[in-house]
């Protein structure tokens, strides 16, 4: 398990000893070599046998010909976050086999071409040359077929080598290649061929293995882009409107595939979702507020770059009170960064989007469930608070494999907010309330009531949304009592938020030391909790799951000795926003861990930062 | 009420509504502004076509021109979005609602200058709205800078001369594919009035590149975009008779130097040539009509080209005319089975 | 003195005993009606008469016809902050009389046209009617004229009943209308009716008078957009790029005048700062980043808006190490708020700005002679740390008129910050560093070398300018040491710029209360500090002049029990990034005091602010 | 070395620089990329123009495309910018320091979609730059979404119809009063070539709209910027010929069949017709082609506009051409007597 893995570190090279279902693969090719559908096999045979998976893909930005990674983890416990060390490496890649061999564990097994000669690179690994290029030939006649072939044969190499049952691999190939004859038995004739050729030519001599377990029935494999994009489409998006950019751009091009299928209006057969690729994030973020003006469910997917490109309209939408959902898939920032890698830095910026005083909802998933989830609940508290609400996921989570319980149905009928939709209910609002004024707040929460334009005739529906100074009734006004009114009003809206956003996910035993993370921090942090107790630190946890931040954080900062924050990013961002708003006497109980190499974070960096901060 | 109070004696059109019932809040532009002038005549033409007012989505951006939305229709919505951005903002509206007319009003530099790029796609998509620049050449608001429509060489009051070309408006829409675009004056009140009405029944973007002249600063001697300049040299290529669908028609014109335009709701645009055989719905013609006018420093108005069968964006996506705004949830939430389709699939 | 008057509000209405040179003139008419220079004519003969003054300009968001107030404040003291109480009141427009009338304090003079019949609103102020209309016929033949020259007879009117030298009145004519005789002398007539009819037929009856003094001689006045005009001519800027925004339009105006005149080149008589009208806030800062790139000194200038637009720009000027200077004229946000009102808004949003782990360099001008200095600064800032450094001023700093002692000339030279420049320095480069890399830390401060394209014919001295991922030698790299070294040492570049910001300004006597300011806050926060200490309460303060926080700003903290921070908007911005950087024992210290009405600040909130914190 | 090294046989030019002077890094590009293509020949323009290469500024901004920069010349800087707006950073370098040769590749997403409000402003400017577009009709760094010179009705491997008009670059540019205005194709590289070597000899912006097949997401058989399709239908309207300034002229060629033009810096460029009496020089007949081209959909290559006389940005600014950025201070400060009669002013 887990730490006996960490100890093999110092204990090398590894003996006979085996190690069952809890170490990872790396799989190292070039980008744009088709590897992907081996990996995704590989990772899916493991899955079918009950056993707990997880795949990150690591890439470059670029399409084709650079270095790419993919990493499976198998995990008897169910720990799916990314760990440091790598069990079972396979070496594709010319360019990178050298530094590949270099950086493994010790005890680790190297299944490598065997024209790259990396035997003499050290003696503490397992090494195991295949001749790939030999074998492709023999296997596949098809000269163009090949490139992608030969991806397939160290499938098979790597199923004889961790017993991983054939029957599986060949069900997942029909899975891969959805039943296209063809392609399925070209690629399990690749695969058997690699599979009898490990049989007949090698010798096991390195501890890990698979076993078939019962820990996967009924699950499903997802990333989170597309999780979100099944969010939406429940949640009954009417207008999408975004422009591609890695890593958020497969979001949107899920919705377009899932709303074809399922978002068809069942009495007319209509597309009941508009979906428009922008010219920009300016003009996306522009068409989702003209949405919903005019009373739709709008949403747009983004990264880093198109937050600050959406910054004045998101101001805009503050202060006009205009619902919209924002979707960043954060990736490394500032500028263009990296943006194949994974990072949680937009949280303060985002928070605090466009100039003046502002301050935004948040939500924060730390699961493809939760980007499911929260999606949905996106469009609802968008609606119900009138403004823009974001939900922050990250690479890591969008673009990744994780698995998951199939996603419930939402069985919150969904909520549209204080909208008046017809002549009866605006007569009954002014009966109640002597007029209908746009920005009063007539229920003491700060949320006032809003009608659509073209659904009622009658002039005390119509109002004016704008973005310079306003009355109540929404009228131009430049009165220092309006602007002032009006903003603490929205500070109050802000307020009432807190109430309604979904609350984060408490583990606690009344220990002395809390973690605090959130978003895709979670699967480390719990694995890390896991061994941090194994060597006898217990820790209670919180994951946010929105901003601002609810009464329950407030209670657990105030219930712990130490809060570790922990934040993939440099500055600390989430640490810092909690420091703003917990009571002055806690704020020195908060203690900020950050992981910014854009690599997804693991446990092994959360115990080494606890356990420093805990010894002084 | 509308800048200035039109006569109440007014009849009522065919909803039976009169002129005041489009009417809006006070202007509180300067006196004198062309800008004003325009709010009028949109004001005419709304109510002579019986257009409901609530039914009036009234778009904008930032800028003297872009306020003026306030100033009429106001039983319908208003968006005064952010400078140079209304494009996106009436897009995104369009989609969730199709019923609503956009109506939008910018300025030159408002469209032209920080809007360019949105104007260009909003006229690449050809999203169903009317889109009227009231162009004064100047960024009236902030007192009176060039904008990217100031003509070649004119000047301002201070003395600065504009060293760039100006940006030809309905060249870039024909360019672009606009199917309806037109040049006036907003001192050519019928013209101009006639010119809207036929945006309003056409379908899909219509652009209309309206001079409007900056009474505080750009109406002095030395500019191309005063009162006095455009008075002297308006030159119009039709004299435009309107015809509503909803008004039975009178054949009673001559083809020869009449041409008569049916338009996508059944309206009809009469256009008396005032220039020898000049067709608007030839867009060679238009391209080297602007290009000789430009050329020759002329100013031209009038219908410069149409296309009335153009498909619109809307239709494009295949969307219905009902809107997606008010669809209940029962239409837009797939049903159990869909979701566990989908999760079948990811098994 | 202020006090004396603040008591008047209570003992209405006021006998004979007289104010003298300490109150304000508040002057209400309808914009665009030309009453400007008859404002200016007014301050500027109290001016003249060596009595401390200010002017602030309070006018609506559209070009003519909207109420616009003017109020001049003449300050024995020197006090130059705006105040609330009204001493003498101008009435000139009738949408407003009556309003202006009911909000003016007992004992209040108050002129205006006698056909608006306000004698009967109150009885605790001395009314005196003028029959503007009628005497603007007889003085005024030209009928084109005397809609501007009816804003004459007031100045008249007011000059005979305060006592206003009227010598120096003509003069203030003669400087407004450079010297154009024909205008000269039609408003001396106007002026000079005003007030002969005053003097034949009013009686003062109020305790308002001015007298010679000579608290003003050298001095000039000048509103801060001219200022940092001034200042960015001297700075040596090479390239302004601009887009026009209230209230910043008048800064770039500035200079394009200035530089008019005094930059062209000594040597060839051409000009040496190109200026250019962008088509957006995009273009503009793109075109900043561009020219700092190519080795200009180049600068935009903006306000909220337009920040926003220019944030993932800002990015890449942060990330790829390109400098800049961004003047932000601060209004009332947020999205378009009110153009025409003042606050300090964009604080929190700038220093964050943009997507992505980012911090920027913030100067904050105190006083129209800081907006001069403080824009030399940034010039030498954004070379010496490659980066976008912003000036942050506001619609009261940047249009009002400000006395001040002439600008000192800048003694410092120029400092263009680490740029290799020629082959010879390039030799002495490589020869002690064995390489130029573009972002290797050579000294140790964070700060790299750069060159300048097109200057030097040697392979070693190019390198490739990007926002994405980057190792030392500007080659792209998405590997995480790389990027996280590089991380790492921008926040150390950032740590560098503490140490050269300019330091804080301190007015301390080891009292236990501190007072924190920046920005236009300060005029009435001094004010503020002479009222309390006459009231018992001894304050030190400390008044910002840059972000990040200088060690100087951290022992005040240290120093003091209590730390009030002032700040002009909703959220208290700057007191949020002293909670964040200040350390934990010292948190609770800091209190918050907000003004955000749009109106600049005044003494007595300060004042109410304090004393309402130290009763708890 | 450039994509691929090009024979190390070259004869040194002018400069006394071999092509390989000019290269740059290893392209990180699909193998097959159309842009690998153009990068090769703005290598060889460079060299046979015998341009310094670290005076050249080469500008990109975000894409496949944008990254070419890293490609060639790399004694030379380069900035890649944000997406869409190499021009505004292009423009501040050119008033910074006019003395480098601007030469920016951008890609038809980065340009046309949203870059389309810096591209029209940069156009109108007429800011002086070499401006390429390897137009490929899709966004290829994000993985071959349509971009907005996506051709009507052309298909994406998914099946996914553009149903937009593809945006003209070309007609835009000259509409935007552009001097130097050409279309080629990655594969026709003897035309290429020249239009390049053309471009760095004209003074303005110098616009090429070069058609690129994307290999990995736009190469397949509906589409309609692949290879074969390109290959297919490219129609040049003129052989084009290209004499530098610094060659002798050959005058034997006949006049009828063959124009000539000079361009700002010496250079002449010669014109063969393929197109019965197609003249650039004239507007009319560039538009005309242009909007005949798009009806018909012909894929019309060559020099499609050209004005050699125009006055750049900086010229219109009285720039001079000695480069503000590197100016002393002695030259930017103004003196002691400057400032005091700045605040004498102001007493
Ligand atoms: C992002 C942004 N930049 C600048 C401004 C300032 N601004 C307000 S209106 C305007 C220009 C208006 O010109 P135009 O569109 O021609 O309208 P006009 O006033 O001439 O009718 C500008 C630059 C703004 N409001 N927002
Ligand atoms: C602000 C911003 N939005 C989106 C992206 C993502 N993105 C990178 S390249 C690109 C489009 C590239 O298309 P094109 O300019 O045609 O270049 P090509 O790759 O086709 O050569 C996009 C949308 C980005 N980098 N920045
Ligand atoms: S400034 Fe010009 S555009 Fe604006 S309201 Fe006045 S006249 Fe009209
Ligand atoms: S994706 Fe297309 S454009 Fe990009 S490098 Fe590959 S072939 Fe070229
Ligand atoms: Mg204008
Ligand atoms: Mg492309």
């Amino acid at each position: 398990m887990s730490t006996a893995v960490l100890e093999d570190k110092t204990a090398a090279p590894s003996g006979p000893r085996s190690v069952v279902n809890d170490f990872s693969i790396h799989v190292a090719t070039a980008n744009g070599s088709g590897s992907m559908s081996s990996n995704n096999i590989l990772m899916r045979s493991i899955f079918q046998m009950g056993i707990p998976v997880s795949g990150k893909n690591l890439f470059p930005s670029n399409i084709q010909g650079l270095p790419t990674w993919f990493t499976i983890r198998a995990s008897r416990e169910g720990f799916i976050a990314r760990r440091r060390d790598v069990g079972v490496l396979i070496c594709m890649n010319p360019e990178t086999a050298h530094e590949d061999v270099r950086t493994v564990h010790p005890g680790a097994a190297v299944v490598y071409e065997e024209s790259l000669n990396l035997k003499t690179l050290r003696d503490d690994v397992t090494f195991y040359p295949v001749p790939f290029q030999k074998l492709v030939l023999e296997l596949v006649h098809d000269g163009k077929l090949r490139r992608l072939a030969i991806n397939m044969i160290y499938v098979g190499v790597a199923a004889w080598l961790l017993d991983i049952d054939m029957e599986e691999v060949r069900r997942a190939v029909v899975k891969q290649f959805k039943g296209k004859e063809k392609a399925v038995e070209i690629n399990n004739r690749a695969i058997q061929g690699g599979y009898d050729w490990a049989a007949a030519n090698l010798t096991k001599s390195d501890p890990f293995r698979l076993e078939r377990m019962n820990a996967t029935a009924g699950k499903i494999i997802i990333d989170g882009n597309a999780a979100s994009a099944i969010g939406a489409v429940m949640a009954g998006v009417g207008v999408v409107a975004w422009y591609p950019i890695t890593p958020s751009s497969s979001l949107a091009e899920s919705i377009i595939e899932y709303a074809k299928k399922h978002r068809r209006d069942p009495v007319t057969g209509n597309p009941t979702c508009a979906i428009v690729q922008a010219e920009d994030e300016l003009a996306a973020v522009g068409m989702v507020l003209g949405a919903g003006w005019a009373g739709a469910r709008s949403m747009t997917t983004t990264s880093g770059p198109g937050i600050s490109l959406m910054s004045e309209f998101v101001g805009l939408g503050y202060y006009a009170e205009v619902p919209g959902v924002i979707v960043d898939v954060q990736r490394v920032g500032p500028s263009t960064g990296l943006p194949t890698r994974t990072m949680q830095g937009d949280i303060l910026s985002t928070y605090f989007l466009s100039h003046g005083d502002t301050k935004h909802i948040l939500l924060l998933p730390g699961s493809v469930q939760e980007c499911y989830e929260l999606t949905i609940d996106a469009f609802d508290l968008a609606e119900r608070f009138q403004t823009p609400v974001f939900v922050m996921t990250d690479l890591d989570l969008g673009m990744n494999n994780w698995m998951a319980d199939p996603f419930p149905y939402p069985e919150k009928p969904i909520d549209r907010g204080k909208v008046i939709r017809t002549e009866e209910e605006l007569k009954a609002h002014i009966s109640k309330f002597k007029e209908f004024a746009r920005y009063r707040d007539v229920d003491g929460d700060g949320i006032p009531y809003r009608t659509l334009p073209g659904q009622i005739d009658n002039m005390a529906a119509a109002f004016f949304t704008r973005g310079s100074g306003h009355t109540e009734r929404a009228t131009y006004s430049e009165r220092p009592e309006d602007y002032q009114a009006n903003m603490e009003r929205l500070a109050r809206k802000f307020e009432t938020a807190r109430r309604h956003v979904p609350r984060p996910v408490l583990d606690g035993s009344g220990a002395r030391v809390g973690v605090l993370a959130y978003g895709s921090s979670d699967f480390a942090v719990q694995e890390a909790r896991y061994l941090l107790a194994r060597k006898g630190l217990r820790t209670d946890s919180l994951r946010l799951r929105a901003l601002p931040l609810t009464p329950e954080t407030f209670a657990f900062i105030a219930a712990h000795d130490r809060i570790y924050v922990l934040d993939q990013n440099r500055d600390g961002q989430m640490h810092d926003i909690l420091r703003l708003e917990v009571p002055d006497a806690h704020v020195a109980r908060l203690r900020s861990i950050r992981h910014y190499d854009g690599f997804p974070l693991d446990a092994e960096t959360v115990v080494e930062g606890i356990e420093a901060g805990e010894k002084n | 009420m509308a800048a200035e109070a039109p006569p109440k004696t007014a009849p009522a059109n065919r909803i039976g509504l009169g002129v005041k019932d489009y009417g809006g809040l006070k202007s509180t532009l300067c006196v004198g502004c062309g800008h004003d002038v325009i709010t009028r005549q949109i004001t005419q033409a709304l109510y002579e076509m019986g257009v409901a007012p609530y039914k009036v989505g009234k778009m904008s951006g930032i800028g003297c021109s872009s306020k003026t939305t306030a100033y009429f229709a106001d039983r319908g919505h208003g968006f005064n979005a952010v400078h140079g951005r209304m494009p996106a903002v009436a897009t995104g509206a369009a989609l969730a609602n199709p019923q609503l007319l956009y109506l939008g009003v910018s300025g030159d530099g408002d469209t032209a200058s920080i809007g360019a790029g949105q104007f260009v796609h909003l006229l690449r998509r050809n999203v169903p709205m009317v889109y009227i620049v009231e162009n004064n050449g100047v960024y009236g608001l902030t007192k009176g800078q060039f904008s990217a429509t100031a003509d070649l060489g004119s000047q301002l009051k201070t003395g600065v001369v504009n060293d760039l070309p100006a940006i030809d408006l309905c060249a870039m829409a024909i360019e672009l594919g606009c199917g309806y675009v037109a040049r006036s004056f907003s001192g050519d009140m019928k013209q101009l009035v006639a010119l809207i009405k036929g945006a309003i029944a056409h379908r899909g973007t219509a652009l209309l590149d309206v001079i409007s002249p900056c009474v505080t600063f750009n109406n002095h001697e030395s500019s191309t975009k005063s009162y006095k300049w455009a008075k002297d040299h308006e030159e119009a290529i039709q004299e435009i008779g309107f015809v509503p669908y909803f008004e039975e028609i009178h054949v009673d014109y001559d083809a020869g130097t009449t041409q008569d335009v049916k338009l996508h709701d059944g309206s009809h645009i009469r256009l008396k040539k005032l220039r020898a055989d000049y067709d608007p719905t030839q867009k060679k013609m238009a391209f080297e009509l602007l290009r000789e006018a430009t050329e020759k420093n002329e100013f031209l108005t009038g219908l410069i080209y149409v296309e009335p069968e153009k498909k619109d964006f809307l239709s494009l996506l295949g969307l219905a005319d009902e809107p997606i705004a008010t669809l209940p949830m029962e239409r837009v939430r797939p049903p159990r089975e869909a979701l566990a389709a989908m999760m079948e699939e990811l098994r």
